[in-house]
């Protein structure tokens, strides 16, 4: 007997749809063949030439001859088309798999004697088994190009020199220059102390304004939540206000409001006799810290109060009437029952939390611009996070392969800092979760 | 009018080590009233969404009035099921879940109504026929998915 | 006695607490409202009791700029960004949820993964690429960048939500006769509306508030956003028109804290599903 | 591949020819009678190539405004289309660098002159070929503002710099000198509490655009060498850049005790509107401002030091420039000209009140009875260009640093400076890789 599934396997192989073709599904065959055309002529024509263009960066400068301006090859260009090919070949390799995969199954059956579906039984079982992945496509073809790629290039940058002053194309080339700016980042003092200095800020802000927003979140809930307070909505509804409102507008408001001189908190402080003399809330380094961890409870509170208002509703009340009837006060079930419950079901947002103001680029950016100064950094302020540091250099030192090196530490810190909690989490292990 | 035949039976699911069902050989007869017993885990649940559909068959064969259906999808076997947890469906008044399977399959809209109207009334569920779930208690939950099944086919599983 | 003398001790103090804390979440919007009303430019010299106040700014917006324009920008942006992150994110989200397929897992990883990178590390990238495919400077592109961009958080909340469904309902679904499409569109996505409500508030609110891809994508002054015009108000050297700035933020503010208020009950939802399942 | 290479061997070869027949060029210049034959390519005149559409930058408001009806007339007479966009000068560099290459950017662009030795390395900008015909017409530190290290680009537009702002209510006579400006100010600060502030003099501390006129009255500078741009040679740290550091330390520890952070640009206006500031620091952006605040102000050079100099204030030139990747170089020269010419200029001091950088629409009557923009043109006699090299952007942030940390008090005068320059050396040495 002939091994269908390995000619046509082979066939498909060779190119889309040939094997579908050989098992006698004509129709989709032929469709696949189309695809294949297609593909082919739309994609691999230019396909050597990106990956060109990915391996070298380019190999012509920009020339100007008199009044002729022949452009050369645009090294950052040529690198992100070559990811855009790289992304969508592996799209269509995949796709291509799966024909041969098909056409090898389809051949298997025929082996045994099961005569393949006609185009109508093939897509009916398109329908029934490929639900899922037409859901997903959508999806995965964005999540690849807007969001793969784009960081994929972040990365890359790290390992080359594109950097101001001598490595800017058009008129320079960029080129590959492997770990180089890794080992800059460390070996550099000038880079490396304001690195350590920064990320030692960046983990200590991310923790203090996680934990302030949390338990300030977290008792405002309790307060409101409380047995005889009424109108429990409204003053919900109020509280949720700093989150409505666009932060870098609030954040613009903070800034003014803290100014050590004119703001309205001094002068209020002191009308009130709470303080005797100004305090610089953002220009001495320290009261800057402290000023923008409190200042972000305005802001991050809310989220929490009405996580933990929505957590605490849903406890089943029937734990606090066991509660009762085993003579437990008020001052028992809290730590007993109220808090486990919420730590458990808020513990994943509170890592993503972690990330989410390890990140805070708005909070940094807008109240201080990273001041006040602090002489000993190269190009970052006291209050700088990495991410607001890495902003300066791209965008103001043009530093883009330092910027891309820190972003990528700062990826694998966060990731790696989530990954171990998130294991620890029960939602994590489940089996459904991850199977 | 339904016979079931159970012919070699075989469930593995990917990963686990021991087949969960093995070799499960049954011949249900038209009226027939079957009970599975047995501790958790032994295989009853999956059994039964075998004959519903809603697992693959690893192996063996499955026939509804001698015919093999192991690849037929659940809602063209003619099944009806009761879960364990009712499975009624939140959004929708008691009417509503008895009359979805029939809307699904394009009765129409008068026959829906004696169907379900009746059903009901075998049930003792017409004063609630308006009602969500939630509102109802768990007896007449119960009842409930019982009735969604009764006006639409002939075989049912007890999860 | 002693229990309901200390029950209401605690309530004053509690009310106490709420009164102080109210007075504290609004000082800073009254602050920011009543500088949208000074007659100066600067809105340090903001003062919350006064007479002196003036609509000048509110007419500046709508004379001297194109505030309605940006208005309808944005909420055309908001509006298309709401909706199609949500098909993204809902489609994504219940695959996830409801089937095994091969690769899922490596799917759900990625998706993890991809939350942590910092967010603009490929903005270059991005402009490219919406230059290659003819976007670059359209609402549709800037769309596609926030919707893109909201996948891999909102899948996973909504994949969470799902989660918490009981299969059995898209099991009984299924024996009573019904589809992929059917099952998905009558019986889970009516029971997902608190988290798609979410979803969709949230990715609703996001273009009223970024500044930096809208920048990026957007050149022509005609496309401007909201959030780019107030922006460029107060940046540059001889911008410092803080309180036009303010007039500006305030009627943005309007609108979605209003949005807010009203959907307070799906955002709760929406949260504790995120809360549940992470 | 291969015919890359060639090509590129065809392109370098073309590009020698062009770097000598450039020499030669100006070698001619000097010895024109000699050599007449080889006269400069540029001096042919220009046509637009056929076909040609352009697009032109510039900021939005005013001078968008003018912008627009530049390119009306240029149309009018060329009958090249030509689409004005907005876009912030101050950004328009970066935004040329990422728009550029897809065909999206601009022919002809403003930016601000200080951006021309990065624009210069990457290669965005094209050379201004009009030669010497043409920068004759420009006052000096416009054409030096936007020469690069090998080429001049620029297509000047307008000069600005900074300068004392006062309050005519509140001063008789502006100061002379710093003495006096402390004397006035310290009568004036006598009447301020804490509920009513009065201030004699605010600026921005924390600028070194603003900080450098003392250095460099003092005799202190960036970089050294004959044009100022010997990046081996840094003067932050000399003698004069310290004795300046201190006296910005006394006119905050006896005029202005506030901190940097806490002292904004917004803030300034407003005291100057309200009456409450004598003398400000700014430049030519804030006229508008204060006029539309109805407040009676005039403008005069910066006090002289101690040492009998006038502070010697940055100045900025606005340009025009021609982007590399135009299609039409020829067309994109003609559009920067004509918009540079001085009825163009003349028409742009009318429309947006700028100081036209040209020494004939400097010369006409509208502009000399200009009083506010006369206060500017006599410190423009003081002014030093901005350095447009590079390297000076790695120069800002150090030197704005090194000022707010004197300013505030965290470091003194020497230690600041010495760190500053330490971090601009090891981040110039970083970037010559």
């Amino acid at each position: 007997m002939k091994s269908h599934s390995k000619i046509s396997a082979l066939l498909s192989a060779l190119f889309m749809g040939l094997g579908q073709i050989y098992n006698k599904q004509y129709i989709k065959g032929l469709i696949m063949m189309g695809v294949g055309l297609f593909i082919l002529i739309t994609f691999a024509v230019d396909f050597q030439h990106a990956m060109w263009g990915l391996t070298t960066l380019g190999e012509t400068k920009q020339t100007i001859d008199g009044w002729d301006i022949v452009q050369g090859d645009h090294s950052i260009n040529l690198l992100i088309y070559g990811l855009i090919f790289l992304i969508a070949s592996i799209l269509v390799l995949s796709a291509h798999v799966a024909n041969v995969v098909d056409a090898y199954s389809v051949g298997k059956k025929r082996e045994i004697g099961i005569v393949p579906n006609g185009i109508k039984e093939t897509l009916k079982t398109m329908y029934e088994k490929g639900f899922p992945f037409a859901m997903l496509l959508p999806s995965v073809f964005a999540t690849a190009f807007l969001i793969i790629l784009p960081n994929l290039f972040g990365v890359l940058l790290a390992f080359t020199n594109y950097s101001s002053p001598n490595h800017l194309p058009p008129k320079n080339l960029v080129d590959w220059v492997g770990f180089d700016t890794f080992i800059d980042l460390f070996k550099m003092d000038m880079w490396s102390s304001t690195f350590y200095g920064v990320f030692g800020w960046t983990v200590l802000w991310a923790i203090l304004s996680t934990f302030t927003c949390f338990f300030a979140g977290l008792f405002v809930a309790i307060i409101v939540n409380q047995k005889g307070i009424v109108f429990k909505r409204f003053w919900r509804s109020v509280f949720i206000l700093p989150w409505a409102i666009p932060q870098f507008v609030s954040i613009l408001v903070m800034q003014n409001l803290f100014n050590g001189e004119f703001g309205p908190i001094n002068q209020l402080l002191l009308d009130l006799g709470i303080l005797n003399e100004r305090l610089y809330f953002l220009s001495d380094p320290t009261l800057a810290k402290i000023t923008i961890v409190v200042v972000n409870i305005w802001f991050g509170f809310p989220y929490w109060m009405v996580l933990m208002s929505g957590v605490m509703t849903s406890i089943d009340k029937e734990l606090y009437e066991a509660a009762d009837v085993d003579g437990a006060n008020n001052w028992q079930k809290f730590p007993k029952i109220t808090m486990p419950v919420l730590m458990f079901s808020t513990a994943p947002l509170l890592i993503m939390s972690f990330a989410g103001n390890f990140n805070n680029f708005n909070m940094i950016y807008l109240m201080t611009q990273g001041g006040p100064v602090n002489t000993s950094y190269q190009g970052a302020g006291s209050t700088d996070i990495l991410i607001s540091w890495i902003y300066k250099m791209t965008l103001e030192q043009r530093q883009y392969n330092m910027a891309s090196v820190v972003s990528i530490l700062i990826f694998v810190i966060i990731a790696s800092i989530s990954i171990w909690n998130f294991r620890r989490t029960k939602a994590f292990k489940e089996e459904d979760m991850m199977s | 009018m339904a016979e079931i035949t159970l012919n070699g039976i075989q469930k593995q699911y990917e990963g686990d080590q021991a087949p969960s069902v093995t070799d499960f050989n049954l011949d249900i007869s038209n009226g027939e009233l079957i009970v599975f017993v047995g501790p958790s885990g032994c295989g009853k649940s999956t059994t039964l969404r075998m004959i519903a559909g809603l697992e693959d068959i690893t192996d063996g064969t499955l026939s509804i009035n001698g015919n093999v259906v192991n690849q037929t999808p659940p809602k063209e076997r003619d099944i009806a099921m009761v879960f364990q947890d009712y499975a009624l469906y939140p959004q929708m008044s008691v009417y509503d879940n008895m009359a979805f399977g029939l809307k699904l399959r394009k009765y129409d809209k008068s026959e829906i109504k004696e169907r379900v109207e009746n059903a009901a009334k075998i049930l003792g569920l017409t004063p609630y026929i308006d009602r969500k779930p939630k509102a109802l208690s768990g007896g007449q939950r119960q009842r409930v998915a019982l009735g969604r099944h009764r006006s639409e086919s002939e075989g049912v599983l007890d999860g | 006695m002693t229990s309901k003398l200390s029950r209401n001790l605690r309530l004053v103090f509690s009310y106490a607490f709420l009164i102080a804390l109210v007075v504290i979440v609004f000082y800073p919007i009254a602050w920011a409202f009543m500088g949208s009303l000074n007659p100066g430019d600067s809105l340090s010299k903001t003062k919350l009791f006064t007479t002196d106040l003036s609509f000048k700014h509110y007419i500046y917006l709508f004379k001297e700029t194109n505030y309605l324009k940006w208005y309808w920008n944005t909420l055309k942006i908001a509006l298309g960004t709401m909706v199609l992150s949500t098909i993204f994110v809902v489609s994504a989200g219940y695959a996830f949820s409801r089937y095994r397929f091969k690769g899922r897992k490596y799917g759900l990883m990625t998706m993890l993964v991809l939350q942590m990178f910092p967010s603009f590390m490929g903005m270059i990238a991005i402009f490219l690429l919406l230059d290659r495919v003819g976007l670059l400077d359209t609402h549709i592109g800037l769309i596609l960048v926030y919707s893109g961009g909201g996948i891999p958080f909102g899948a996973w909340l909504v994949k969470g939500y799902f989660d918490g469904i009981p299969k059995s309902l898209e099991e009984a679904a299924r024996i009573d006769g019904a589809g992929h499409i059917t099952v998905f569109f009558k019986v889970m996505v009516p029971l997902a509306r608190p988290i798609l409500v979410f979803v969709a508030v949230n990715n609703f609110i996001g273009p009223w508030m970024d500044f930096i891809f809208a920048r990026l994508v957007l050149t022509s002054p005609e496309k401007k956003t909201l959030a780019i015009g107030l922006f460029d108000m107060i940046t540059g050297k001889s911008n410092t028109q803080f309180t036009n700035f303010a007039a500006g933020a305030v009627l943005v503010a309007i609108p979605i804290t209003i949005l807010f208020i009203l959907f307070q009950k799906h955002i709760v939802e929406g949260l504790k599903a995120g809360a549940n399942k992470g | 591949m291969e015919l890359k290479k060639i090509f590129s061997v065809l392109a370098t070869g073309a590009l020698t020819a062009s770097l000598l027949a450039a020499c030669s060029g100006e070698s001619a210049n000097k010895s024109a009678p000699t050599q007449p034959a080889k006269k400069p390519a540029e001096a042919v005149k220009l046509e637009p190539e056929a076909g040609a559409t352009l697009k032109l930058w510039d900021n939005g408001g005013k001078e968008g405004a003018w912008a627009k009806a530049v390119a009306a007339e240029f149309t009018k007479k060329y009958s090249v289309p030509v689409k004005v966009e907005e876009s912030a000068h101050d950004k328009a560099a970066e935004k040329v660098d990422a728009a550029g290459p897809t065909g999206k950017g601009p022919d002809v662009f403003h930016a601000p002159h200080d951006h021309v030795g990065n624009m210069e390395n990457s290669g965005a900008i094209f050379e201004n070929k009009l030669g010497k015909a043409y920068t004759d017409r420009f006052v000096d530190a416009a054409i030096t503002g936007t020469t690069g290290k090998e080429k001049q680009y620029g297509f000047p537009l307008a000069v600005e710099t900074y300068a004392l702002y006062y309050n005519k209510k509140l001063v008789k006579e502006p100061a002379e000198t710093w003495e006096e400006l402390f004397k006035q100010a310290k009568e004036f600060q006598k009447g301020s509490t804490d509920k009513d502030r009065k201030y004699g003099l605010m600026l921005e501390p924390g600028n070194y655009y603003i900080a450098h006129s003392i250095v460099g009255g003092y005799g202190g500078y960036v970089f050294g060498g004959k044009n100022g741009t010997d990046v081996k040679d840094l003067g932050l740290d000399s003698k004069g850049a310290i004795q300046a550091g201190e006296f910005v330390k006394k006119i905050h520890d006896e005029l202005l005790p506030l901190k940097n952070e806490d002292i904004k640009g917004d803030l300034i206006s407003s005291m100057f509107n309200e009456g409450k500031l004598m003398y400000r620091i700014s430049g030519p952006w804030d006229i508008k401002n204060h006029q539309d605040a109805k407040v009676d102000f005039g403008v005069t050079t910066l006090p002289k030091l101690e040492n009998g100099k006038v502070p010697t204030s940055f100045s900025g030139i606005k340009a025009y420039y021609v982007s590399a990747y135009t299609k039409y170089p020829k067309a994109a020269t003609l559009l920067a000209e004509f918009a540079t010419s001085d009825e163009m200029l003349i028409k742009r001091y009318e429309m947006t009140g700028q100081m036209p950088a040209s020494k004939k629409a400097l010369e006409t009557d509208a502009i000399k009875n200009d009083a506010v923009l006369n206060g500017f043109a006599k410190q423009l006699k003081y002014a030093q260009p901005m350095p447009n090299i590079a390297e000076m952007q790695s120069v800002w942030e150090p030197a704005g640093k090194a000022f707010t940390a004197i300013w505030n008090g965290q470091a003194s005068p020497k230690e600041a400076l010495t760190n500053a320059t330490k971090d601009i050396k090891g981040k110039i040495e970083n970037q010559q890789k």
